[in-house]
């Protein structure tokens, strides 16, 4: 990965703003958001509810536009950067279509992109192992408990390889040790192939556990509050979580997020 | 024939200026969202007129759009007349009677799986007899004036209406179900705060397509015994006499008519089921 | 199977209600009748007289039977004087033209949903289209058609097409933007063109949708097949029966011409639906 | 050579003598092959005849000179029925005995075309046709007898040959009833003749196979006159919609036969004239405004009878 | 809340089982569960995803209805108490009516029970206070993010007075600092009212924390491996949090939840 510190930032923003024009009266989502992420970046992003995480990953997918300020990805629009499919994006809600069965929802990009049918179903039975879904493809959305469906959806984000995966709370319904199991594996994934991963959540721990880089948020406007670099290696066993430096730094996110929260009240 | 290229040529063009004013941002306005549908009709009526006197076609087979027009400027009292009595009457009545009575039916047969089972199948039945059939019986039994225009209506407007409230109705998501059930919501509880709210868009899918029946069947009625006012009188009166320019003088009114009473309803339609994702801003 | 005991009973209580309305609706007549002849009426004899006249205001329902029966089963299926025969006919046209119709319809509400400028002025113009009273233009459609030199099956489909077309494009349009934001947004971050979208999302999402205006459709393409033959000089056809019998008032004739329209048309919109269980069951939608 | 005839009115024996002609090898005699097309309340004939759907048609004068008023140039070039068969036809328990009598009442008239006649009588009797008290109540009447027999109307327009007898059908004895022929009261008009567009008269090669068309046709006409239960049978082979009865068409055969006696194809100008004059005199909205000039021609007749 | 250990059981599971019927074969979702529940007492389910803890509290709930076994809620049948309106329920997503603002979501069951117009209008008022979401009674649900959504859900189910309240991962999609809020809003709410709660949860801290019971399950099928009940006190204060006590029950459900899931492999 030594392309990750000498590169080109893949995701930049300067003085992005977004405002929602809602029936009573504006909402301002984002404001003078600045934030450079480098090839290679674990970026996790972590804030009250209603800070404008969502709404920031969207805009990176060019699913919402900013209002002001500069966005670029790998120095081209995101609409551009989406026209490339350089995005895999797990949605916060699963989202799954209610008419495919789990593996049709996971073979849904696969054939989007043109994949070959043998390659597709290799994909999907791949990735619905590492979701610990083995078994399930053939059930439909609404036959699986909420925890399953939310793996399902992370499996339909996985199952192509796409540069920047954009991830929005995709383990919030999961149990602690499935969802240690699944860091763990994604972090592999992460190392095996250098994506850019951009990842929402809400538990310090689990930030701190896999980001390079851990960005804080605050509400009303959104805005970032603190941006910190981790000092912990690459290479991260599940008990680096009781070192030092990893307290350190969740102590360091806890303060940020309290501070936004106060600044709320 | 010059005039049939004329034709050609100001269609292409007008085709193509359409294309570019719905690009740009002028489209967004409200002037723009009435600006292109008024040049595509301005283009029909155009070519209409260059075809019709390009081929030199009779006027007792296709009267050219301005003859219409001063017929229409002319005949206004009449066209009013035969409004009233065939719109407001026949279809109004005949559409608010017809709709309310297919709500209340599909409500009625969603409630007991009894009447669903025994009544759909009849209901499919009795509203799928064809007005042709159905209007000089009717005729018969509520007399020539406008009450038998309106059952016409009636009947015509009840099937669609049904077939969407009953898939409407059925349309809600089992959590929302669920949600209504640990409330130990009563039927009409639930039916009032949960179903018939998810059901609007079917419902008004029902509704607008019976606004276009409802004006077809009070016109059609009419053909089969009618006082000597209204639409479909003047429409059958005047073939017979090939008097073709009040015929178009009358579709005219009809499509007008028409087109606004679909319009109202769709402009409710947006108030009511602003929150269904096909009436929220698409990109 | 089950629903065999609950369409029994409804069917009991119309046909009651039948009865009394045709004894209601046809003793005017009997006491005129009486009247004229300066004779009284019991309502003992009333009643027989009511149910046996040969041309009821409202036939007896064992009336339209027995027509029902001879105009199905008392004749060769390729009479004139079989039901069978004619509903072949019309049904023939019905299927042509609703398949043209729907195509069309499927294939405007698909341009509407994806050309701003067809939205923008096809749908006005539709609807304008569908105001236009259909008796009135149907002679003028046969009379173009025949000087081109068209006639037949097809100036009656195109009819039956005109309006059917309508309630799929309607159903269409709300179908095809019923897929809900996130559900867009997916294929949006794949990229996916929009044909896919359409064939992926939109498409399965409008089903239910679809079904109902199918069944509105079929049953409106019917009625355009019967309206289709009246101007064709009404030689063959269900609506040629039903134009018929009331040139002659023969109410029992109208009433057999348009039980069989229903029974066609209720088997049609039986079709549709059987075709609708079976695809919501595979797309896992029928729960 | 193929003749396209185009009717005004559904396959009835009001037609007899074109389909007897068709059926008997007339035609075919004449060497002329003769589709014939059945009309109906929707079908203006006029219009099938311009739009280029048939060689001739048949239609009553009074529509036919107003579609001429209208700009369609058609001509009459044979009129196989002498006498008009349209009368009003009244229920007697209404009061009604007299044409002094319509006072008030609801009359049912046929439109398209068909109204003229009526409109006329109207005005000479001095009724206003506006539904107001001193006048009457116009209702149109659809394609049956149903507002006579449910009472919707005191008289409606019957045909002798058709609707009278179905009020008779329908249970009613003639003493129930009062009618009024428009022949009798001085205002029929000239009904069922064949007319062709004129600038196709200008072929000589057309008016020949006019003149071919009528001289069988009226030969059918006379045939049907002489057989009316064959001719009547003959119509009933040629009903595809199955609907019509023996019964009801060999008495229609009947009537008819007295409403072409006496024409031998050729229009009798008095009868025009008189047909002209009933309709320029139509009251507050003449059927037609001046005297037509050139809407008929005894070329055809003159030369189908020769 | 003396009545909490003498009452009789609220809620009485006596070897429950609940099977689907799906295309490809039965789902034994539930076998062999036994649970007695006292009034007043805060139950958490925890237990990997596809374990049967959604499934059985819509069970408990009538919402679904076991294929064996006996279950009683008051001592009447779950339908039974459903019809008297014992239950408040918040589901895994929030589920709120798109045609309805947040306001009109919450209000929705005090309508249906029939609360005079002016209670309504405080209780509202007061529940969106207590999720903090004051000032967004009037947006639509669209445009509120996924932790705003969730949080108008759960102020739905505690506008009206249920005496059982079931929760499932109600609190699965806020951070931390709106959690811990949450939570001692919740057990101040429960101390009031004396109301039974049964809660699923993901995280062992929350569970042990809130809860009188843990219940631990394990799937294929969902059966109960462990139940425990919290020798904490009622008054609890966050930093009990760093007991030894608290410290000792979190392990031990780590334990079980870690050998349900072995099970599983
Ligand atoms: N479509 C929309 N219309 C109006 N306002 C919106 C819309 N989408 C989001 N917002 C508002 O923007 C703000 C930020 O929302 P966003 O979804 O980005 O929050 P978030 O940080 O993801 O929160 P959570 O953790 O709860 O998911 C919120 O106040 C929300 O109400
Ligand atoms: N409607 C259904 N049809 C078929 N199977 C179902 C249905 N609902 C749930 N299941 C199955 O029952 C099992 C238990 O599901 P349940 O939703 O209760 O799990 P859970 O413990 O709530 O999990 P999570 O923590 O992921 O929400 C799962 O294997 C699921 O696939
Ligand atoms: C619209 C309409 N026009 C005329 C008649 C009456 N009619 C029956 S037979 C016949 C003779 C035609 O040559 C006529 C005029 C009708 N019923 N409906
Ligand atoms: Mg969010
Ligand atoms: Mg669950």
């Amino acid at each position: 990965m030594s392309d990750a510190a000498t590169g080109r930032p893949v995701i930049d923003a300067r003085k992005v703003g977004l405002t929602f024009q809602t029936a009573d009266g504006p909402v301002h989502a984002l404001k003078d958001v600045n934030l450079s992420v480098m090839k290679g970046d674990f970026v996790s992003f972590i804030g009250p509810s209603g800070c404008g995480k969502t709404t920031f990953l969207r805009a990176i997918a060019a699913l919402e536009h900013p209002t002001e300020g500069d966005l670029r990805v790998n120095g081209m629009t995101p609409d551009e950067a989406r026209k490339r499919r350089a995005y895999g994006y797990v949605f916060q809600a699963a989202g799954l279509y209610p008419w495919r069965t789990i593996a049709g929802n996971i073979r849904l990009p696969l054939e989007i992109m043109g994949f070959p049918k043998p390659e597709q179903d290799r994909r999907v039975k791949d990735v619905l192992q590492l979701v610990e879904l083995e078994g399930f493809g053939k059930k439909y959305p609404w036959q699986l408990s909420g925890g399953m469906q939310q793996r399902a959806s992370i499996a339909r984000a996985l199952a192509f390889d796409a540069d920047i995966l954009l991830m929005d709370e995709p383990f919030g319904a999961l149990d602690e040790i499935v969802r240690d199991r699944l860091n763990e594996a994604l972090l592999k994934l992460w190392a095996q192939t250098g994506k850019t991963i951009g990842f929402v959540t809400h538990s310090i721990p689990e930030a701190v556990y896999l980001s390079t880089k851990i960005v804080v948020m605050s509400p009303r406007p959104g805005r970032i509050t603190d941006v910190i670099e981790s000092p912990l290696p690459r290479e991260r066993p599940l008990d680096i979580r009781d070192s030092a430096e990893f307290i350190a730094i969740a102590h360091r996110v806890r303060e940020g997020l309290r501070a936004g929260h106060s600044y709320d009240d | 024939m010059n005039l049939v290229l004329l034709a050609l040529v100001f269609w292409v063009a007008t085709l193509a200026l359409n294309i570019r004013i719905s690009h740009s941002r002028f489209s967004e306005t409200r002037a723009g969202r009435l600006v292109v549908p008024a040049i595509f009709g301005l283009t029909v009526l155009v070519v209409w007129e260059l075809m019709v006197r390009g081929l030199q076609v009779s006027p007792i087979i296709l009267p050219p759009p301005t003859a219409i027009g001063a017929r229409i400027s002319t005949s206004l009292p009449v066209l009013w007349g035969d409004f009233v009595q065939t719109f407001v009457k026949g279809a109004l009545t005949g559409w608010l009677i017809g709709c309310g009575a297919a709500v209340l039916t599909a409500i009625a047969i969603d409630r007991s799986p009894f009447l669903q089972r025994g009544l759909m199948p009849v209901g499919n039945f009795v509203a799928a007899l064809p007005i042709v059939g159905i209007a000089p019986i009717l005729v018969m039994w509520f007399g020539f004036d406008w009450q038998s225009k309106a059952a016409v209506v009636v009947v015509m407007v009840f099937f669609p209406v049904l077939v969407n409230t009953v898939a409407g109705l059925a349309a809600t998501e089992a959590m929302q179900r669920d949600l209504m059930k640990t409330y130990s919501a009563s039927y009409a509880q639930t039916l009032l705060k949960l179903r018939l709210p998810a059901a609007m868009p079917f419902i008004f899918n029902g509704l607008k397509i019976a606004t276009t029946l409802a004006l077809i069947g009070a016109i059609v009625a009419e053909f089969f015994g009618s006082p000597i006012r209204g639409m479909g009188f003047r429409i059958s009166t005047e073939v017979g006499r090939l008097g073709l320019d009040m015929v178009w003088a009358e579709i005219t009114v009809a499509a007008l008519a028409g087109s606004a009473f679909y319009g109202v309803v769709a402009l409710v339609e947006r108030g009511v089921t602003f929150w269904h994702p096909s009436q929220r801003r698409q990109r | 199977m089950r629903s065999i005991l609950p369409v029994l009973t409804v069917v009991a209580v119309i046909v009651a209600l039948w009865y009394a309305a045709a004894v209601a609706m046809n003793a005017t007549w009997v006491r005129d009748q009486a009247a004229r002849a300066g004779t009284e009426v019991s309502f003992q004899e009333l009643v027989p007289r009511t149910l046996a006249q040969d041309r009821p205001v409202l036939p007896a329902p064992h009336q339209v039977a027995k027509g029902l029966w001879d105009g199905w089963a008392g004749q060769a299926v390729t009479s004139r004087r079989s039901l069978v025969y004619h509903a072949w006919i019309t049904l023939s046209a019905t299927l042509v033209g609703f398949g043209i119709g729907t195509g069309l319809g499927i294939l405007l509400a698909v341009g509407i949903i994806h050309n701003r400028a067809m939205d923008q002025s096809v749908m006005p113009w539709a609807i304008a289209s569908q105001t236009i009273p259909i008796l009135a233009i149907a002679p003028m459609i046969i009379v173009v058609m025949n000087s081109i030199g068209v006639s037949g099956l097809l100036p009656k489909a195109i009819i039956s097409a005109y309006l059917s077309f309508f309630p799929v494009v309607v159903g269409m349009v709300t179908g095809l933007r019923s897929p809900d934001r996130m559900q867009l947004d997916l294929l949006s971050t794949y990229n996916a063109s929009r044909s896919q979208t359409f064939w992926k999302l939109r498409l399965p999402a409008s089903m239910p949708y679809l079904f109902a205006s199918l069944k509105v459709g079929i049953a409106a393409s019917l009625v355009g097949a019967i309206v289709g033959e009246l101007p064709t000089g009404a030689v063959a056809g269900l609506g040629a029966r039903l134009l018929q019998g009331s040139y002659y008032g023969q109410t029992i004739q109208i009433w057999a011409a348009l039980f069989t329209a229903a029974i066609v048309a209720a088997a049609l919109v039986g079709i549709v639906g059987a075709v609708q269980a079976v695809v919501l069951k595979r797309m896992g939608m029928a729960r | 050579e193929d003749v396209t005839l185009q009717l005004k009115w559904v396959t009835q024996a009001q037609f007899a003598g074109y389909y007897v002609a068709k059926d008997q090898g007339f035609y075919e005699e004449e060497g002329l092959n003769v589709t014939i097309k059945p009309g109906g309340p929707d079908i203006a004939p006029v219009q099938v005849l311009l739009g280029g759907g048939a060689d001739v048609m048949v239609d009553w004068m009074p529509s036919a000179l107003a579609a001429r008023e209208q700009g369609a140039d058609i001509v009459n070039i044979a009129q196989p029925f002498k006498s008009s068969g349209m009368m009003l036809t009244c229920l007697k328990e209404w009061g009604v005995a007299s044409p002094e009598d319509f006072k008030g009442k609801t009359l049912g008239v046929w439109f398209g075309g068909n109204e003229y006649p009526f409109l006329n009588w109207m005005s000479k009797l001095g009724l206003p046709t506006d539904g107001s008290p001193e006048g009457v109540t116009v209702l149109k009447q659809g394609f049956n007898v149903d507002p006579l027999l449910q009472k919707q109307a005191a008289c409606i327009s019957t045909m002798t040959y058709n609707e009278y007898w179905q009020v008779i059908d329908a249970g009613l004895s003639p003493d129930d009833l009062v009618t009024f022929k428009y022949e009798d009261q001085g205002v029929a008009t000239l009904e069922d003749g064949l007319y062709v567009m004129a600038p196709k008269l200008q072929d000589p090669a057309f008016v020949e196979t006019m003149a071919k068309f009528v001289r069988a046709s009226m030969k059918g006409w006379k045939w049907a006159e002489e057989n009316p239960d064959e001719a009547a049978m003959i119509v009933l082979e040629n009903d595809d919609t199955g609907a019509q009865t023996e019964e009801h068409q060999k008495r229609m055969m009947g009537e008819i036969a007295k409403l072409t006696a006496g024409s031998n194809g050729a229009l009798d100008v008095a009868d025009y004239q008189r047909t002209v004059e009933a309709l320029l005199g139509g009251g507050s909205d003449p059927v037609i405004s001046k005297e037509p000039e050139g809407a008929w021609t005894h070329e055809v007749s003159g030369k189908a009878l020769n």
